[in-house]
């Protein structure tokens, strides 16, 4: 069948919208989700489509929407939890890592929690420190969690459905600078994607990029860029924070042998770390240069405009950490 | 709220005589360093609030959730005290197969949801299974217990106005035992008359009751279920006390508060108001039939305790790492 | 409560009127991409709430904080607009050098201790601003805003209890605009009336008011005060409406509510209430003399915004890593 | 002057009295701290001494009581906010990481925040799942706040005094497994130590031991076995994940070649893989073999006691990494 193109968003919103008509138990609960159509319009027409039953707008209460998602996942629904953005996810650390994560384990499988966390993730236009994180791996920290991050309208339509019809519970971010962002969709609705396998975004031999999310797009337009340079570039996009496709990563790494990690993030204890712990772990020999990292600028997020962008960082700065290493 | 008979008021002896039994030994156990670790927190002294409370649950229906002191939930639920005692020991046995423990308790088959270790954590998952109920129209409500101390966290908020706001068919009730850990509720609570949050919310206030007495636990939460029954979340406070601290590790408590322990256990303690009358109403039972009912339960928990010695405890690395994640 | 004298009724007009034009030009600006940014909530319709509120406060002594919605206050505790539009542009010359935005004004020397913009942090931090002036007894109230929507949240109540619990000199004033984001207090809140909370945290409840005339917002307010004074926790809920929408972000609000909009602004306008008192009970007033004071208020605003469009951007590696840490 | 030898638990317990003797604006609140004595009884005496004024038993409300000491801090008393156990911090992640973190930067500079969260960190006891976590490096990957973890007594002493006295909010997390531990404390209530500064708990040549709190004790058991066996093993004990002192950690490595990272937590986007990360960006041509991570495994933590066990590494992992990379 032909592809659709659709931006990010309503990638996000047709797999929704398909896996809550093919499944009654599936509900949307959160801020805003229902009569305002979702912040970020991910569930545009559901109020009108499924009803208050299954498009719940929640009060502002994030660790009781945390925990309340997981119980009704217990009991055997299989909610789908929007946090406005991942930021106010922090409200529900303890409902995400010490409950959903947990509840499986230390009843040793007396129950499941089929459970989706959604949430918008990044920085950009001016959303100041608190509303500017993107803290994917803080979370991915903790076993019991899957952590899943899509880098476009493909994956994110295939990667919700995955999240939405495994057993396990999934923080399942979306980059809200990816949300405008077109790309085709494949026109079948059991379109789905092994969990934990990552994906080769851009086949490349003279160094491997690594990334998620948004980062992925800053990789691939590194990629080309270089490429006019005459290096090859193979970028990786792990698609899955946690389980993570380390398998993936050291074949890339083996050939290329050389790799630039790069994130959103702060850098201290997050993505780029673990990966370039891993590589140097399990392919040392193949290491022909140190491993480089991308991220952001070790601040919170201010919010004048000119400070902002020099907090962040683009494709021009994957291409300097690559000529850098080579 | 119709008269419970007389079997029923057996019946409720055996329950609580069953806890009391089986957390007077884990206490002996633990001190006997037969069962290890640092939390375990004994019902001792509650027993008349849970007896009373699920008396009105229906079975395979309704549901039951709590927090760490849950070994009495289980008990009443019917979870094999075998189960829950090797449990205790960490053993492969145990009904959560050694990895909870003490806290962590369950059985989906009993509709018993657990027991959760994160004070006020378990609220909005109360919340939850009642949303269940609710979307599928089951006519089934939760009863979820909530310590006093849960009460001033931001978990109890969140929950009670989810369950107020949508009507879901949850029971609130509040264990007041006077104490979280060392801390009194009236240096806890701003407004230590604990049932007076439920207006903020619209659950329906059923105000305080005696929790040492099983007959007036009995009929408030009758009145609650019904409430609920019908659509509706309800809040009821049991003023009660616990005999033995807050928990194995609450090394200070019985030094500390002596005198006011006693007095309870004298005064208020809900088997003996139970058993007086059991006697006092019923010429039919006599002190041999209510002992013959102790000496059972004696026998179960010496059983659950043999039980629990005698299983194996999980070692390998297959069980470390099952049911992290279900496939 | 003393009735307001003419000076400070006509100094009342000048805050209002500042207010509403300084948040209408600031809505201007943003459509004309001159402000930037995903952030901006105007405080249009809600004007007679801070003013009649922070008319008690008493210079240098008293504290103010609140969330995102912050500009009212920064004006009306006499923070130069200069700065705060400055703010509002990103400029290094902002209150908070263009580090924080709309969202986080502040001024440490007006005891203004800032916007801020996750919903319901801020208040227990306003419980610790008044245990700080409990421990230094300095007689100090905090006035804490707090939305409608943010009383549902954790930090509502874990900071309302702690303020009844320790008689914290807070007033906890809740602007019920009807709505948070999209979401009618109904539809949040178990109980909307709101106020009936305080019961459970043993802070004083002073009900209801009508936010949009000043007049009863500043009796009430008086009295919360005075409780506060002698130590003690208030809570008073004023009905408001807010003109804008939830912030620059809201594009549907004005087309959903187009009717109940207007009926605000013509039969509900906060400084039109003003206005009529002050013509018809005062005949030395007259309309020349109020719009002389809008004139100067938009004199002001005008200002800002011409010194915030020459001012410079923050824009270097030292401005960006200055303030992580203090030294 | 002599020294004292104390166990940790009164190492910390001496410098919190001693700075509250000090300074009228320090106060402490938290579960538990007043009439119970503390949970962990490092505030033993306390009440009887400074009063219920400057000694706060708090509800259990961890939310209200982070935000509450931020407020406090900022107002300009010098909170020290006890979380009963660092578990129970998940609750309070927003008042920490996105208010005492960040009200200083985002009103830049109007405010200082100098509060101190104190928390007991660690495993064993069969504690369970929830209440078995070393997360210090997810609140550690925010900047804004410091994060610091003493490893014995001296340590415990002057670095709890350090953060007292420091205008920044620090996280100060107190191993469990430590609390019980003597050490040689000096005798001098001005003792202090640099901010970010690690040490070096043991000297050797062949391969570098890299830990904080009570890990660093498995890298010294593990050192003096080895040494046994004529390996001469360096202990680089960093003190505080933020800053991270990582010149401590080049300076060693450069000399010995070869790092093992230890940690109580979990590996995933944690403490060692932050410190591999570092090692192999900023001194490749010194590493003569793979950078080893020894970490518990990836599982919620069980409460069976075999099976605590088996979750959790000591000084003969630590001992086994050092040989696979000699
Ligand atoms: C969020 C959180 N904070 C602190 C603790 C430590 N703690 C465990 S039980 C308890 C007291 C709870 O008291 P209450 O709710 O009255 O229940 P009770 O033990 O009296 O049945 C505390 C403070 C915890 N487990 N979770
Ligand atoms: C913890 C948290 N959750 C969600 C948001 C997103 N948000 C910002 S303002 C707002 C509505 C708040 O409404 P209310 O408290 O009534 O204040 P108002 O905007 O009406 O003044 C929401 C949901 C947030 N900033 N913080
Ligand atoms: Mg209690
Ligand atoms: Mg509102």
């Amino acid at each position: 069948m032909a592809d659709k193109n659709l931006p990010m968003r309503e990638a996000l919103r047709l797999a929704l919208q398909e896996e809550m008509r093919r499944d009654e138990r599936i509900f949307i609960m959160g801020e805003e989700v229902g009569m305002w159509q979702g912040t970020h319009k991910v569930t545009r027409g559901f109020l009108e489509e499924f009803g208050e039953k299954r498009v719940r707008d929640t009060p502002i209460a994030e660790m009781g929407i945390g925990g309340l998602a997981v119980g009704a996942a217990m009991a055997g629904l299989r909610p789908v939890a929007e946090f406005m953005t991942i930021n106010f996810a922090f409200l529900a650390l303890d409902a995400i890592i010490n409950h959903a994560a947990k509840v499986r384990y230390f009843f040793d499988g007396e129950f499941e929690c089929p459970v989706v966390f959604r949430a918008a993730t990044g920085w950009g236009d001016q959303a100041t420190a608190s509303h500017s994180h993107t803290p994917e791996p803080i979370f991915a920290h903790f076993p019991g969690l899957y952590v899943c991050s899509p880098a476009d309208s493909a994956d994110a339509y295939g990667l919700l459905k995955t999240s939405i019809r495994d057993n396990n519970p999934v923080l399942f971010t979306e980059s809200i600078g990816l949300y405008r962002m077109p790309g085709a969709v494949p026109d079948n609705p059991d379109y789905t994607l092994p969990i934990g396998k990552g994906k080769v975004k851009n086949e490349g031999s003279d160094v491997t990029l690594i990334a998620y999310g948004r980062a992925v797009s800053w990789c691939l337009k590194a990629a080309r860029e270089l490429a006019k340079e005459g290096i090859s570039a193979e970028v990786v996009d792990v698609r899955w924070l946690r389980p993570l496709d380390t398998d993936l990563i050291f074949e890339s790494f083996r050939k290329t042998n050389r790799a630039v990690i790069v994130e959103e993030s702060h850098q201290f204890y997050s993505f780029g770390s673990e990966v370039a712990a891993q590589i140097q772990e399990n392919c040392f020999d193949y290491m022909d240069a140190p491993i480089k990292r991308v991220t952001q600028h070790d601040v919170p997020v201010p919010f004048s405009k000119p400070l902002e962008e020099l907090t962040y960082p683009d494709h021009t700065d994957v291409i300097k950490a690559v000529k850098e290493i080579l | 709220m119709a008269k419970p008979t007389k079997e029923m008021l057996l019946d409720w002896y055996r329950q609580m005589t069953l806890i009391r039994e089986f957390e007077e030994t884990s206490h002996q156990l633990y001190f006997d360093k037969r069962i290890t670790g640092v939390y375990m927190h004994l019902y001792s002294g509650h027993e008349a609030v849970a007896v009373g409370a699920m008396a009105h649950m229906e079975i395979g229906k309704d549901h039951i959730i709590t927090a760490y002191r849950d070994h009495a939930q289980a008990l009443i639920a019917g979870v094999d005290p075998n189960r829950i005692m090797a449990e205790m020991f960490g053993k492969k046995t145990g009904v959560s197969g050694g990895k909870g423990g003490s806290m962590h308790l369950a059985s989906a088959a009993h509709n018993f949801w657990g027991g959760y270790a994160i004070v006020g954590g378990h609220l909005p998952l109360a919340a939850g299974i009642a949303l269940e109920a609710q979307y599928n129209n089951t006519g089934a409500v939760v009863l979820s217990h909530v310590g006093d101390g849960a009460t001033n966290n931001g978990y109890f908020h969140e929950a009670l106005n989810f369950a107020g706001l949508w009507d879901l068919p949850v029971i609130w009730l509040i264990e007041n035992n006077g104490y979280g850990m060392g801390t009194e509720t009236e240096r806890a609570a701003g407004n230590p008359l604990l049932h007076e949050r439920a207006i903020g919310y619209d659950v329906k206030d059923f105000g305080r009751v005696d929790g040492q007495d099983v007959f007036k636990m009995y009929d408030v939460m009758g009145e609650a279920f019904e409430h609920c029954r019908n659509g509706g979340s309800a809040l009821v406070e049991a003023i009660t006390y616990r005999y033995r601290g807050h928990g194995v590790s609450d090394k200070q408590y019985d030094s500390r508060l002596a005198q006011e322990l006693q007095d309870w256990k004298e005064n208020k303690d809900p088997i003996n108001i139970l058993k007086k009358h059991l006697l006092e109403e019923y010429k039919t039972v006599n002190e041999s039939d209510l002992q013959a009912i102790v000496d059972e339960s004696r026998r179960i928990v010496d059983e659950s305790v043999e039980y629990a010695e005698n299983s194996p405890f999980p070692t390998t690395l297959e069980d470390l790492y099952s049911n992290v994640y279900t496939d």
